[in-house]
């Protein structure tokens, strides 16, 4: 198509296409998210350590969230098999990282970025592996079917106890090793604890911007049109069966990294935690954080991992309920029904989540100074 | 032969509650398109409350009235909770169903107490001898009890009033709106119903041993049931869930002679590997349809 | 933002790490010049009975709402609250009463929860009067190894004996299968053994006794895993009624043991069952399978149950009126007794901070239970071999007992675990 | 109104697109039977008909959404028939939908951008690190993308999700989307269907200048008559699934078999 470049007066719409679409584009964009990489940053020196250690946690949470985000929030695939590819990666982490003469297989490969890449890949591997089934269906029925992979792994995981160390039973996690250092282990200056989490909060910002990246991308795009109209998307030149796989699989990639890292914080981890109850919660980090947005998946799984916190810590503050373990309704059944409860209201009140009150949030501010 | 015929029979009773189970998903699936994860709670809330109940009101007294009371239960929840979400994303309400099901799970958990709680059926494990084989009279009661209770519902569907009306629903929603049927009670009755059928299987699961907290992990067995059968289908549920019973039972008798490098127990997984195979060869199950699509 | 002010920010930053709320406490001087740090506070518990007294704090994560041992878990955690009211009541320890009550968690049998509930409380208690589970304890024993905080499990693996800051009582699960399979083989004439249990620690750890023993005494073995859930026991049955060995050693749920007795029994099955006391719970008798757990069932247990006559046993039915028996609060009130003992010793020797407290416990070579366990029993001053106790006890299904149960078998201990070298965990 | 209508027996070797005797039934419901056409270099091509008539599922038969019992399509001498919906727009076959299909979540520029997407060479790595290539190629496209939305005049709209348009911007953005792939040839299923009068006029003004300035043949299925006889450089006449007459619009509003299998049996002739 030749048409002359300039025509009427509107100059920044053809010397911005750079700004316009970089990665931050915006004034306030810049500024809010400098101001919360700073706030992460002091985090650590203010608040005690179990603290950061779940935040640590909801750090990595959210690089899986992301993952998933990836193949169902933009992809438009559901899939309940997050779980399994968690496992996938947390096991070959904790596999490629532990002693070589220990109870269960390790290589003694302790350095990090060696083995969370590879855990990343062998679990790509299985999403590109898992595809061509998934690819032909839709809706539920892929849903239902990713299930499947989870209490297909569960038995794997249960059987294999030279890798697994046998339900009931467990393993170490990867050992986090960075340039010789062990980043779960205190020394002279930093806990444990910090250190994890700052490893986790940088991972983060690193997997987050390369999401970001790949969201905003041709591929992105095309991610998104397979997920409003598949239909069309073909017509319009957009490999369905190409984009699925690698949806899955980029999905997978996050999926692997999240569960090598996701039991570092604990050092410990049995079969039995690769659930459907895990692919179910970050399923609602992805809904409750807003599905198809970065940022809504990390703040969807920041939520769900904090939201336990937070239901122990509320009961607290109402005099009528004891603590004593038996009763009617206990301190720890109130807990557990205002986890079910929180996540009921939420979702009633925003069903476009977390993502949905920031954009409310930031429309109401649209007339502050910084014009968006 | 016997050793067959048993496992047959067994995997048929088992197979039975399944089915009840997936008949509850596949209701709600068809007139609200969302799989709701709130029946693993009402079937150990029916489970519960039969325990409480027959003591005083005998064993079918209390099966009944738990039914009737878990099917209202059920569709409180629908009004109160779910309504506010019509026509919202499906995942997300299938999110909330499972906020649903922890809060009946942990204040059903609450009255379980610390024993082990019975149901009080009158077959107990006694046997009888069917066909030559000796086999428990619990399974031949759910196999027949779920046979009633489908042709129950397909007369239901078919001949009722209220029955076409979901069944319409089922096959498009706003034409049914604009034919003057209410989908709001549609939806509100599918729930009931659904949390009838959960109630029942509750039970049929507690004759065995009783009720303990675990129970309600027996209804996640419903969800290859039902996609092996097809989501919309409800005989499709009915054969997905006898499948999965019979495949369980089969893998149990046979694998550990046959296939032991399959592992312990893979007998539990085999409805999900047929699951797998299934979808391979026919990707909406085995009686669901096609959807065509249209530009 | 330019590198000079993100610079400033971050030496600010690392300024205020210090003025960041520690996890632990220095050492210092309380009541009657006893050494104390974390968890022990001048001011009196919550509940004190003597208002005049410090106050230390035990915490207690347990499996209190979801998960499968929910209902050994509330009774545990009941007991030991009771327990240690019992001793605030009969004058404390070292100038300080016991609170159990601030510092209570749910796991849901969850390791990740368990970790983090722990990390939560750690810097508020001195020791865990409870941490149930297995894989969970696991998960936050480097944790307690490096802090060291001293803890009593709920749970009876053969890993325990080598853990250090772990307090455990009674035989554990390996030692138990063990002298079931002696007792089997010299009474009831029994030539073939089968372990039915579920995976992991619990079942795995009386499996692997099971085999020691039957091997030793030339005794076809066969291992069966299963998995819990009522229809889940279909394999097990199966394996049950078509190798039909003399004996079944069961480690499993309640209604998971009542459905294999029950249904094996109704498939003609004739040999016995003996299962370890988590696979009992007294509303089996009224289950459809009650005969056939009269007929084949006895349950191997670590001490004795609820109704028995000790000192004890008294004690604690006294402490706990009006509550439905179980073995649960049994088993909670004895495993009480090691920390009350060590926290006796360390305020005895004037310490009772943490690593006072882990110095007490090395210094226990017995602990007195009341009668709840023979003397002897809660040495933890040797070496794991020399340390293990090795006896158990057998009970039998009775509808006029209180918990369901009555002795078979006083303490005993079989040839096999008198002469098993411990070196590690059996299931290892 | 352009009259330069090219003769309809020019030779086969300009033939951009050529059906020949095609055949398409689902479950023995016949779609469509006996169809037979060819789209010559910078031609409109309209196709008419009454509902149901087939008309559609020639378009799904062309883009590959549909696969022919019989017959085959051959366009820019590639053969079509087999070939699966993207490999066929990537041979620079375009169209727009009768039901709007854009995609409603994502602005105006995505949607184009999405039409540019066989324009754009790199993968999923360089998307992820967007450094050189990734970065370049965006840009030199984001720029292609500038010049469809200056010409179909779309400014305005450019940051809005399509979903949130009016129904006359939505069609032209689908244009848009389309024009953004550079095709070679391009199906506009009814681009007026549902507009007002001045929309209309605004997309039969767009039609011409893609066909003038930018000289696009186009297949046009659309029931506005006028627009039709206005713009089209031949047409064909469908009827319960088959071809009743192909010719100049003259030639086909004087066709008696077109008058009454089209618009019954009282009028005389097609008038606009």
């Amino acid at each position: 198509m030749k048409r002359p470049t300039t025509i009427k007066g509107r100059p920044e719409l053809y010397t911005s296409y750079k700004q316009d679409m970089g990665f931050l584009n915006t004034r306030p964009k810049r500024a809010w998210s400098g101001g919360l990489v700073v706030v992460a940053l002091v985090l650590p020196f203010m608040i005690t350590d179990d603290l950061l250690q779940l935040l640590a946690t909801g750090f990595v949470a959210a690089i899986g969230a992301i993952g998933l985000n990836i193949v169902t929030g933009y992809a438009g695939q559901v899939s309940l098999g997050h779980a399994f590819f968690l496992a996938i990666g947390a096991y070959t982490g904790a596999a490629l990282s532990g002693p070589e003469t220990g109870r269960v297989i390790g290589f003694g490969i302790t350095s990090l970025p060696i083995w969370l890449l590879a855990s990343g890949l062998v679990a790509a591997l299985f999403g590109v592996l898992v595809a061509p089934v998934a690819v032909r269906l839709r809706g539920l029925y892929l849903a239902i079917v990713t299930l499947g992979l989870v209490f297909l792994g569960e038995h794997v995981f249960r059987e294999w106890t030279s890798l697994t160390g046998g339900p009931g039973v467990g393993r170490p996690a990867a050992v986090p090793e960075l340039f010789g250092v062990r980043l779960d282990q205190d020394n002279g200056m930093f806990t444990a604890a910090q250190q994890l989490y700052l490893l986790m909060f940088v991972l983060l910002v690193i997997f987050g911007v390369l999401a970001r990246n790949l969201v905003r991308s041709r591929v992105g795009r095309a991610f998104a049109a397979v997920r409003d109209r598949d239909l069309a998307a073909s017509v319009i030149g957009v490999d369905l069966t190409k984009y699925k796989v690698l949806a899955f699989a980029v999905s997978s990639f996050y999926a692997g990294v999240a569960g090598a890292l996701l039991f570092v914080v604990n050092g410990f981890f049995d079969p039995g935690s690769f659930n459907l109850l895990l692919s179910v919660q970050y399923i609602a980090m992805v809904l409750i954080g807003g599905a198809g947005t970065i940022s809504g998946a990390i703040m969807g799984a920041l939520f769900i991992t904090l939201l336990p916190r937070i239901t122990r810590e509320l009961p607290t503050v109402l005099p009528f309920i004891s603590g004593d373990a038996t009763g009617v309704i206990t301190v720890f059944q109130l807990e557990a029904v205002l986890y079910g409860v929180l996540i009921i209201v939420f979702l009633i009140v925003e069903p476009r989540g977390l993502f949905g009150i920031w954009v409310r949030v930031r429309n109401y501010w649209r007339t502050w100074p910084f014009s968006y | 032969m016997d050793e067959f015929l048993q496992s047959l029979i067994r995997g048929l009773g088992t197979g039975s509650i399944y089915s009840l189970l997936a008949l509850g998903f596949v209701i709600i699936y068809k007139s609200t398109q969302v799989i709701s994860f709130a029946q693993p709670a009402f079937m150990l809330a029916g489970a519960v409350l039969v325990s409480y109940l027959s003591p005083a009101v005998s064993f079918v007294g209390a099966v009944l009235v738990a039914a009737v009371v878990i099917a209202v239960l059920a569709l409180g929840v629908e009004r109160t909770v779910l309504r506010p979400m019509v026509g919202k994303p499906v995942f997300v309400v299938a999110i909330i169903t499972i906020g649903v099901d922890v809060v009946v799970r942990v204040v059903t958990n609450a009255f379980i107490g610390l024993d082990v709680r019975q149901v009080g059926d009158p077959w107990g494990l006694n046997t009888v001898n069917f066909l030559g084989a000796e086999v428990q009279q619990r399974y031949l009661v759910m196999i027949a009890t779920t046979a009633v209770v489908t042709v129950a519902l397909f007369a239901f569907f078919r001949y009722s009033r209220i029955g076409l009306a979901m069944r319409a629903v089922a096959y498009d929603q706003e034409v049914a709106l604009a034919q003057g049927i209410s989908v709001g009670s549609v939806f509100a009755l599918s729930w009931a119903l659904a949390g009838g059928l959960a109630a029942l299987a509750g039970v049929f699961v507690a004759t065995g041993a009783g009720v303990d907290q675990q129970l309600w992990i027996v209804a996640l067995k419903a969800l290859p049931a039902i996609i092996l059968g097809g989501l919309e289908s409800l005989g499709g549920a009915v054969v997905g869930g006898l499948a999965v019973g019979v495949v369980e039972s089969l893998f149990g008798t046979y694998q550990g002679d046959f296939a032991p490098w399959l592992g312990s127990n893979f007998g539990l997984v085999a409805p999900y590997a047929l699951m797998l195979l299934v979808l391979l060869v026919r990707p909406y199950g085995l009686f669901g349809k096609k959807e065509v699509e249209r530009l | 933002m330019s590198g000079k002010r993100l610079g400033a920010i971050l030496v600010g930053a690392l300024l205020l790490a210090s003025c960041r709320g520690g996890d632990g406490a220095a050492p210092q001087e309380g009541a009657g010049g006893i050494k104390v740090d974390a968890g022990v506070t001048k001011e009196a518990c919550p509940n004190a009975v003597d208002k005049s007294k410090g106050c230390i704090y035990l915490g207690t994560i347990s499996d209190l709402t979801e998960g499968p041992f929910k209902t050994l878990a509330v009774p545990i955690t009941d007991s030991q609250k009771a327990f240690w009211k019992r001793v605030n009541d009969k004058g404390g320890i070292g100038g300080y009463e016991i609170d159990v009550t601030k510092y209570v968690k749910d796991n849901k049998y969850n390791p990740q929860i368990h970790n983090q509930v722990y990390q939560e409380i750690k810097g508020n208690i001195l020791a865990l009067t409870q941490t149930l589970g297995s894989p969970t304890t696991v998960a936050i024993l480097p944790d307690l190894e490096k802090t060291p905080m001293v803890s009593v499990p709920a749970s009876w693996t053969s890993l325990w004996g080598h853990e250090e800051v772990v307090l455990e009582s009674g035989a554990n699960y390996c030692v138990e299968s063990m002298n079931t399979v002696d007792y089997a083989a010299e009474k009831m004439g029994v030539k073939s053994v089968m372990a039915v249990h579920l995976a992991g620690d619990y079942g795995d750890d009386a499996a692997a006794g099971a085999k020691i023993a039957a091997e030793k005494r030339g005794l076809t073995f066969e291992n069966v895993t299963t998995q819990s859930g009522q229809d889940n026991q279909g394999g097990a049955i199966d394996a049950v009624v078509s190798k039909k060995p003399d004996l079944v050693i069961l480690t499993t749920g309640p209604t998971d043991a009542a459905v294999i007795i029950g249904q094996a029994a109704a498939r003609g099955f004739k040999g016995k069952f003996i299962g370890t006391s988590p696979t009992w719970n007294p509303g089996l008798l009224k289950s459809p399978a009650a005969p056939a757990i009269k007929a084949l069932y006895m349950q191997s247990a670590p001490w004795k149950a609820w109704n028995t006559e000790s000192v004890g046993h008294t004690a604690m039915r006294a402490a706990l009126p009006g509550v439905t028996p179980n073995d649960g609060y049994t088993a909670g009130w004895v495993w009480a007794y090691p920390l009350k003992a060590a926290l006796e010793k360390a305020a005895s020797n004037k310490d009772l901070t943490r690593a006072g407290v882990l110095a007490a416990v090395r210094q226990l070579t017995s602990v007195d239970y009341e009668g709840m366990l023979p003397s002897g029993a809660g040495n933890f001053s040797a070496s794991p071999q020399d340390a293990l106790f090795r006896q158990s006890t057998l009970y039998k299904p009775d509808d006029a007992a209180p918990t369901g149960v009555t002795l078979v078998e006083d303490f005993f201990t079989g040839s096999t675990a008198k002469d098993f070298k411990f070196e590690k965990p059996c299931y290892q | 109104m352009s009259a330069d209508v090219r003769a309809p027996t020019e030779a086969p070797s300009t033939s951009v697109l050529e059906v020949t005797d095609v055949r398409l039934a689902f479950d023995g419901v016949v779609a469509v039977d006996g169809v037979s056409f060819s789209v010559e270099e910078g031609e409109l091509f309209a196709i008419i008909g009454p509902n149901g008539a087939g008309k559609t599922s020639i378009f799904n038969v062309l883009s590959g959404v549909y696969r022919p019992q019989q017959g085959t399509v051959r366009f820019r001498d590639q053969n079509l028939i087999g070939m699966r919906p993207h490999r066929i727009a990537a041979q620079g076959m375009a169209r727009t939908f009768q039901n709007i299909e854009l995609f409603s979540h994502l602005t105006v520029v995505d949607n184009l951008m999405l039409g540019r997407h066989n324009h754009m060479r790199y993968g999923a790595l360089s998307a992820f690190f967007w450094l050189g290539k990734a970065r370049n190629e965006e840009l030199k496209n984001r720029a292609a993308v500038e010049d469809v939305i200056d010409f179909l005049e779309l400014e305005q709209w450019r940051r809005f999700p399509v979903g949130l348009l009016p129904y006359g911007v939505q069609k032209r953005v689908e244009l848009g989307r389309a024009l953004a792939m550079e095709p070679k040839l391009l199906l506009l299923d009814e681009p007026v269907a549902g507009m007002n009068v001045e929309e209309t006029e605004d997309m039969a003004r767009f039609i011409l200048d893609v066909r003038e300035e930018l000289n696009i043949p186009m297949i046009m299925v659309e029931h506005d008559m006028g627009l039709v006889m206005d713009l089209a450089d031949r047409v064909m006449v469908m009827d319960f699934g088959r071809p009743i007459r192909t010719g100049t619009p003259a030639e086909v509003q004087q066709d008696p078999d077109v008058i009454r299998a089209y618009l019954g049996e009282q009028h005389k002739s097609v008038t606009p």
